[in-house]
């Protein structure tokens, strides 16, 4: 396992490398329409590390999005392509604020409770398709992708007519009792408890993963369902085991971001940060030990971007064109499958085997 | 320009991308008009050299000559415009076309811009016709036989008008009648003035249907004769540098327990290969029973019945007496049931896993494996050195991916797994389909040490040298019934075989 | 139940259904060709959206719609083939490579509008142009009929046209049969000569030309600006039809006909009153149904049938 | 010394309306003041999890006067506040609480936009008695970009406006679900125009201006929101801007000048909110145009009336904020045709 992990952690390495250049590829002609590009290149790289409020920045963008990429690696490895987490993710949210809103918690089983329910009721967008998929055959990746959109219009119904503050102006829910906030960490940041939950669920993941029996036969079942029934594995059993652990992480993910930066529940829309997760699960090839630093990655490259578009005249869009790019490059076998590159990944796992 | 070799190989090699060199200096002639065989054993680099010789790899180092002309390799049109066709080692037709679209797939006859189908129907039977190879023109592919499948492959590479044709091992899933009627049609082809290309790892074939062959070992050529001037020892030895020495069963009558009692079983399904009908058979503890017959002639529903993948629509299944009829899959594991399966990929094993993860694969409450819910590594590692050392499997390390290892190695591994523990029925479906002769030995000797430790062993095979060498009784299907129970003695042979296997005879 | 057939045959109902399906039967159509190629177009959603830019910006630079259609078909279609190279030169995985181009074009047309009209929002600035509804002279003529069949929008007609042509296209033509082969097996494809690259390549411009005419459907048909984002996830929609459709032309112009209606059902019943969270759901609760009963059946047959 | 101004948009510039009315309002500061005013237009996006840090990033520099808008934006831009006490800052469209002197450092400034829709349900009403074609149709139309109470209380300020001219009048209400689709807003609008709207009252951004497309298509007509919405189609299509009746306008670019000015003098009332109306010039009506051609005279003068009410009190045009979903779908029960 060791051997592995240093092999992939090696890879990783040599993929930020290449995100790097195609940083650079994309941001030095943007840098050089500046009067400063050295500047440019400065607060987008160097930018993040620079204080601990901008640090903080990346740990809490990186909680939702290792929560959903845990949750995306679970689902993909069980061999759907089920795109729910979004769904739950949003559903999660809505859930634990309505937790919050409707029932009288207090003291210290509030914060859980409320998470708890996040993640039963946000889980829903994931079994769902994941169900009508084991149970029918019917496609899981357009259930999901279509069912996202029905879970969020119920939910803004939801929101509009039950949870909505009649005296707030906007569309939000009446503000969410501080017994059911997430604590700070930080001083000066936002960061809250839930950034532990999530590097504790992604190891759990892990090693839920890699050692333990189910998830092992969770990983026969995604990789060859052939294999499974000629095992006699219970396949049907062990899919839907990995959509609800998934839209459970998912809706828990929504629940922790809710109750962690937000006083009131605001969302009429997708949140999108379950297509980071999918993105996030895609950059860490499936792994939840990687899904922590791909998670971390992305929400470093999140805030660069931000300082740019913030401090300098850079439109924010370049973020979107940069994260394309990057997204392209990172999977780009042309780049990961060259034999110089297998080469060296062998190398190293070579020599690992002879110490 | 008639004259002289239509194909000379002239200090060939080929790496791969990865790193592994197939082909190093391999220098041959092949005589126009001649039936050229090609033995090695596997991963010799004979695929390598054919796909080559057919334009589909570039060689990385040395030349080819086609009617004596250095050839540009691995263009697009390169086979099309010397005349090459080349029916390969693993099928390649698309499943969900028509039989006459994938034969003019790639050269389609066209009015204006759409394809004339009219024409190409045309072209198929006329095909079908001059070369003595029926086949329906409008049939799905998918829905044919492996042997009809076969023929489409040959009249799709014969299409173009072609001179040289390379099969690549052919026979490997085609029963010995359709191999005999395989080789006529290729003598046929051969009188037609057509030079022929042919893999095989048999040397019976070869010697049936060839004038030279050519040996490649570890990717070098070791010699090319005609096959007049020498014996099949000599042969063995230049494919294998050394001699094999061939486990047989020692057959013995005994009075062990039945383990494995099936009761006019029948199965109702609309594929053939998938129904069977009345069939009754017993299997005692030590004794291995082959079935033989044509690919899709019930086996394979015969064993989806007996490793509970399938019900029987009517008829009862007795494993050590207790009634297996309804059990599901996990119930007949956990019975005592082993396979192997002959689909290593798709049911043997996950390709994109560990070994260590493949080998452990299904011992779910295996204490001395787990802990609570968690695996022990550690044991595990240990376990699956053992195995790898066992059934010596050439394998870097046990966290390597199984696609990793060729397949012949991934066949030991799976079969190291299957036979852990003592199995009390043992389904082996093509065991040593495509492994090499020294890993088939291997493979044979734990089968019947499985039986020797009393294991009824159900053996279904398509090749009937390795039947006849390890099966006690000889049941041989045909349309989805037992038209033959035959005990194994000294003097049955495949030609005996052979009517029972098309139907012709019955006996039982 | 006569009344309900009179509702359907209100022309003013058949023209909603008909709106509001062309994008989505253009689109789907497109990414029907390049899932039978074997490469699904998932970047379809930003496909749509750039054609829908270009046909603005070049026809209000032009003075000329028809140069603006032209100019978003061949930008669909080069989008189309960029995916392709991505995928086959560089490849990479294709629904990454539609999720990074949709990430683009959300971020690269909102520059571009920007860029050319000083202005994030919509292109209300420019004059571009408008594509022409089409009156057929015989059609309209008849009684009930012909306001039924007559006086819609050029590239409805298109998109409806488009349905046996690529049906006649995958079945009876040399590409096609490329197409289908290299989409069902690529290896057995590229060892009768035809190149999986290739044909993915040429499948995938088309799809992105499809794309391209959606979108310009939008900000040259519908309304006459381009606004940001204003594909609002037909793109994907229309992937949901494509799947819906299993695989045929004609299924999927089943599809997005009854997504068609589904829509124009959720507009009316809007307007009687119904709380509009719930009308937003039925798009998209027809296709999960209809995929879900769909799979049901066809398992059940397949029971049966073993 | 030379004053910073810093606008945050949280969201995007080019709105047509609420924003770019936002961005206008600087424009206008700059031009007035010149060399002695710095000003920076800092767009945030439109994701609220990138706001609490954008604010703490720009309050740690030098920039004398943040401004921020939306009700969304407001308990970040109090949290932040807090935190720097030296720093000034502008909440438009949403208040805080500032009871027991909380938030002494910024001021609050709020929009009466049912005061300016209910001029446009006068305008609407009367039109729909004289001045359109009789055949246009019966009923009024309102399309909001999301069931949500800023646009709901254009609503329920036009659906007053329209009944004090005929109280039984009809409106056929929709909310697109969405500010960019245009191609849903032209198809609700004609859903609306068919079943007899004759002018509709588009509070829906871009999706709104489909219904635009969908009058002049059918030869209905609209009400525009924000900003004089004639003018935007007058140059690039003008079948378009013929059918633009007027527009509602809430001009957050006035409420700013308003502002600064105060500011500069010393006198904005800084931890303290401030509604502003008709009376401030911050809402209202456009009477050029299309309104001069097609209101009659009877309805110019109710609006002017009207106007005059308002301000002095006399008229109190009702609002959505504070009403729950119930008492919105009664009033919108009440109208359905
Ligand atoms: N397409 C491929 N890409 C990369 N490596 C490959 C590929 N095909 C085979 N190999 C590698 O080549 C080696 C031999 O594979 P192959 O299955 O051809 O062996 P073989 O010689 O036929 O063995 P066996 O006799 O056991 O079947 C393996 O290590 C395998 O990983
Ligand atoms: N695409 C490939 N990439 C890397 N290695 C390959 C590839 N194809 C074949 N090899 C390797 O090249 C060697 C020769 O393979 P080849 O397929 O030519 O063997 P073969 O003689 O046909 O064997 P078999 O009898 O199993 O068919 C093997 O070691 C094989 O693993
Ligand atoms: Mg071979
Ligand atoms: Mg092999």
């Amino acid at each position: 396992m060791t051997r592995s992990i240093l092999a992939g952690l090696t890879e990783f390495a040599l993929t930020a490398l290449v995100i790097v250049l195609v940083i650079l590829a994309v941001l030095v002609p943007v840098a050089l329409s500046q009067p400063d590009p050295f500047e440019v290149l400065r607060l987008f790289v160097l930018g993040p590390f620079g204080t601990i409020r901008h640090m903080g920045n990346i740990l809490e963008a990186a909680t939702p999005a290792m929560m959903t990429g845990l949750a995306a690696t679970i689902i993909f490895r069980a061999g759907m392509f089920n795109l729910g987490v979004e769904g739950s993710f949003f559903l999660g949210g809505l859930a634990a604020a309505a937790t919050a809103v409707l029932l009288p918690l207090t003291g210290f089983v509030a914060t859980p409770a409320a998470i708890l329910v996040g993640a039963l009721v946000g889980s829903l967008a994931c079994i769902v398709p994941g169900y009508l998929r084991v149970r029918f055959g019917a496609s899981e990746m357009v259930n999901s992708l279509v069912l996202n959109f029905a879970f969020l219009f119920a939910g803004v119904y939801f929101l509009n007519y039950v949870l909505r503050d009649p005296n707030a102006g906007a569309l939000m829910s009446y503000k969410l009792p501080a017994d059911f906030t997430l604590d700070r960490l930080l001083q000066g940041t936002r960061l809250h408890t839930g950034v532990i939950i999530a590097f504790v669920a992604c190891i759990l993941g892990g090693i839920w993963l890699y050692g333990t029996r189910s998830g092992l036969n969770v990983r026969i079942v995604g990789s060859s369902p052939g294999f499974a029934s000629h095992l006699g594995l219970a396949s049907s059993k062990l899919l839907m085991q990995a959509q609800v652990a998934g839209g459970l992480i998912a809706g828990m993910a929504g629940a922790i971001e809710v109750l962690g930066l937000y006083s009131r529940f605001s969302w009429t829309a997708l949140p999108g940060l379950g297509w980071t997760g999918i993105t996030v699960a895609i950059l860490a090839r499936e792994n939840p030990f990687l899904v922590i630093p791909a998670a971390l990655f992305l929400a470093y490259l999140q805030v660069g971007g931000d300082m740019l578009a913030r401090n300098l005249d850079v439109p924010s869009e370049i973020v979107g064109l940069v994260t394309a790019a990057i997204l392209l490059a990172v999977t780009a076998a042309a780049i990961f499958r060259h034999p110089a590159f297998l080469r060296l990944i062998r190398d190293i796992k070579g020599q690992e085997r002879g110490a | 320009m008639a004259e002289g070799p239509i194909v000379s190989f002239r200090q060939v090699g080929k790496t791969y991308p990865n790193g592994t060199v197939a082909l190093t200096d391999a220098s041959f002639d092949i005589r126009r008009g001649s039936i050229h065989a090609i033995c090695g054993e596997n991963g010799a680099g004979k695929s390598t050299l054919m796909k080559i010789l057919f334009g589909l790899e570039s060689p990385s180092a040395g030349q080819v000559f086609i009617d004596g002309a250095a050839a540009d390799t691995a263009t697009p049109d390169f086979a099309g415009k010397h005349g090459i066709g080349m029916v390969h080692q693993h099928f390649s037709l698309v499943p969900i076309l028509t039989v006459t679209e994938n034969i003019i797939l790639g050269h389609e006859p066209r009015s204006s811009i759409f394809i004339d189908r009219t024409k190409a129907r045309r072209q198929v039977v006329e095909l079908s016709e001059r070369f003595d190879l029926a086949v329906d023109p409008d049939a799905r592919t998918d829905t044919l036989s492996v042997a009809a499948q076969q023929k489409v492959e040959i009249l799709k590479a014969l299409s173009r008008d072609t001179r040289l044709l390379i099969l690549d091992e052919p026979t490997a899933v085609l029963s010995p009648p359709e191999i005999e009627e395989l080789f006529n049609r290729l003598r046929d082809l051969r009188a037609a003035g057509m030079t022929i290309l042919f893999i095989s790892h048999k040397l019976h074939e070869v010697r049936a249907l060839a004038e030279t062959v050519t040996v490649l070992r570890a990717g070098k050529v070791v010699g090319t004769t005609p096959l007049a001037e020498v014996d099949d020892a000599e042969i063995t030895r230049m494919v294998m540098g050394r001699d094999v020495d061939v486990p047989r069963r020692q057959r013995q009558t005994t009075s062990a327990p039945v383990v494995l009692e099936l009761a006019k079983v029948s199965t109702r399904s609309h594929d053939p290969a998938d129904r069977i009908e009345d069939i009754s058979l017993s299997i005692r503890a030590d004794e291995i029973v082959g079935i033989a017959g044509v690919d899709g002639s019930g086996q394979r529903g015969l064993v989806s019945v007996l490793s509970g993948l399938m019900h029987p629509a009517s008829g009862s299944i007795r494993l050590s007496g207790a009634d297996m009829s309804r059990a599901a899959a996990p119930a007949w594991r956990k019975a005592g049931l082993a396979y192997l399966p002959a689909d290593r990929y798709a049911q043997g094993g996950t390709a994109s896993l560990s070994l260590a993860d493949n080998a452990i694969a299904g011992t779910d409450g295996d204490k001395a494996l787990q802990w609570g819910p968690f695996l022990r590594r550690g044991a595990i590692r240990q376990r699956v050195q053992q195995m790898i050392a066992d059934y010596a499997v050439r394998a870097g390390g046990t966290g390597e991916r199984l696609d990793s290892l060729s397949g012949g190695n991934a066949q030991k591994l799976i079969a190291a797994r299957e036979l852990a523990g003592s199995p009390k029925l043992l389904i082996a479906d093509q065991p040593t389909r495509g492994v090499d002769v020294a890993a088939a030995a291997l493979l044979h000797g734990r089968i019947d040490q499985a039986a020797r430790n009393g294991a009824a062993v159900l053996l279904i095979t398509a090749d009937l040298d390795e039947l006849l060498r390890l099966a006690d009784r000889v049941l041989v299907l045909f349309n989805g019934r037992i038209v033959a129970d035959l005990a194994n003695h000294a003097g049955l042979t495949p030609a005996a075989l052979g009517p029972y296997m098309l139907g012709l005879e019955k006996a039982s | 139940m006569i009344e309900f057939f009179q509702a359907i045959a209100d022309p003013a109902v058949v023209a909603t259904v008909l709106r509001v399906m062309t994008p989505l039967l253009l689109a789907a159509l497109g990414v029907l060709i390049s899932d039978r190629a074997g490469v699904l177009n998932i970047g379809m959603e930003g496909i749509m959206l750039s054609g829908a830019l270009i046909g603005v910006l070049v026809s209000a630079a032009t003075a000329n719609p028809f140069l603006g259609l032209f100019a978003a078909l061949i930008g669909g279609g080069m989008l189309g083939a960029l995916m392709a190279l991505f995928i086959n030169g560089l490849g990479t995985q294709f629904i990454i490579t539609g999720i990074a181009l949709n990430m683009a074009a959300l971020a690269a047309t909102t520059l571009g509008l920007f860029l050319a009209t000083g202005d994030k929002g919509m292109s209300g600035a420019l004059q571009s142009g408008v594509l022409p509804n089409i009156d057929i002279p015989l059609l309209g003529g008849i009684p009930v009929l012909g306001p039924l069949l007559s006086g819609h929008h050029m590239l409805t007609y298109v998109a409806i046209l488009a349905v046996p042509t690529v049906a006649i296209m995958l079945a009876r033509t040399p590409f096609g049969l490329h197409i289908r082969a290299v989409g069902s097996d690529p290896k057995a494809a590229a060892a009768a000569g035809v190149s999986r690259n290739r044909v993915q390549f040429h499948a995938l411009t088309l799809s992105g030309v499809f794309g391209g005419a959606a979108g310009a459907y939008l900000s040259m048909g519908y309304v006459s600006w381009f606004a940001q984002n204003m594909t609002a996830g037909r793109g994907f929609i229309a992937l949901a039809a494509e799947v819906m459709g299993m695989g045929t032309a004609w299924g999927t112009f089943a599809a997005a006909a009854v997504l068609g209606i589904a829509e124009t059902v959720a507009i009316t019943m809007q307007t009687k009153g119904l709380p509009n969270e719930l009308m937003q759901m039925i798009p998209y609760i027809v296709p999960a149904v209809m995929l879900t009963v769909y799979a049901a059946r066809r398992q059940a047959k397949a029971r049966s049938n073993s | 010394a030379q004053d910073k101004v810093l606008l945050l948009i949280n969201g995007a510039l080019g709105d047509k309306s609420f924003f770019d009315s936002a961005n206008k309002g600087i424009e206008e500061i700059k031009a007035k003041y010149g060399d002695d005013v710095e000003t920076k237009v800092l767009e945030i996006g439109d994701d609220p999890t990138g706001w609490e840090p954008a604010l703490l990033e720009v309050s740690e520099q030098d920039w004398d006067l943040i401004i921020g808008g939306t009700f969304s934006l407001s308990e970040t831009l109090g949290t932040v506040a807090e935190q720097y006490p030296d720093k000034k800052y502008i909440l438009f469209d949403a208040s805080l609480p500032f009871e027991g002197g909380a938030y002494p450092n910024v001021y609050a400034v709020q929009y009466k936009q049912n005061e300016g829709s209910y001029l446009g349900g006068i305008l609407a009403a009367g039109l729909l008695k004289s001045g359109l074609p009789a055949d246009a149709g019966t009923a009024l139309g309102f399309l909001g970009g999301m069931d949500i109470p800023v646009i709901n209380d254009f609503l329920v300020g036009y659906i007053a406006g329209a009944q004090s001219v005929t109280p039984d009048v009809k409106v056929s209400v929709a909310y697109a679900g969405s500010f960019t689709d245009a191609a849903k807003g032209k198809e609700l609008g004609l859903a609306q125009y068919r079943s007899g709207v004759a002018l509709g009252f588009i509070a829906a951004s871009q999706a709104g201006l489909g219904q635009a497309a969908a009058a002049k298509e059918t030869g209905k007509f609209v009400l525009g929101v924000d900003s004089d919405q004639e003018a935007i189609f007058a140059e690039s299509d003008p079948a378009i801007a013929s059918q633009v009746v007027s527009s509602v306008l809430k001009n957050v670019d006035v409420s700013l000048v308003r502002a600064y000015d105060l500011y500069k003098e010393g006198k904005l009332p800084f931890g303290s909110a401030e509604t502003v109306g008709l009376a401030e010039g911050a809402v209202g009506i456009v009477e050029t145009g299309n309104y001069e051609k097609l209101a009659s005279a009877e309805t110019k003068a109710a609006i002017a009336d009207a106007k005059a009410k308002i301000a002095a009190g006399e008229i109190v045009v009702p609002t959505a904020f504070g009403m729950d979903t119930a008492a919105i779908s009664a009033i919108r029960d009440a109208v359905r045709p």
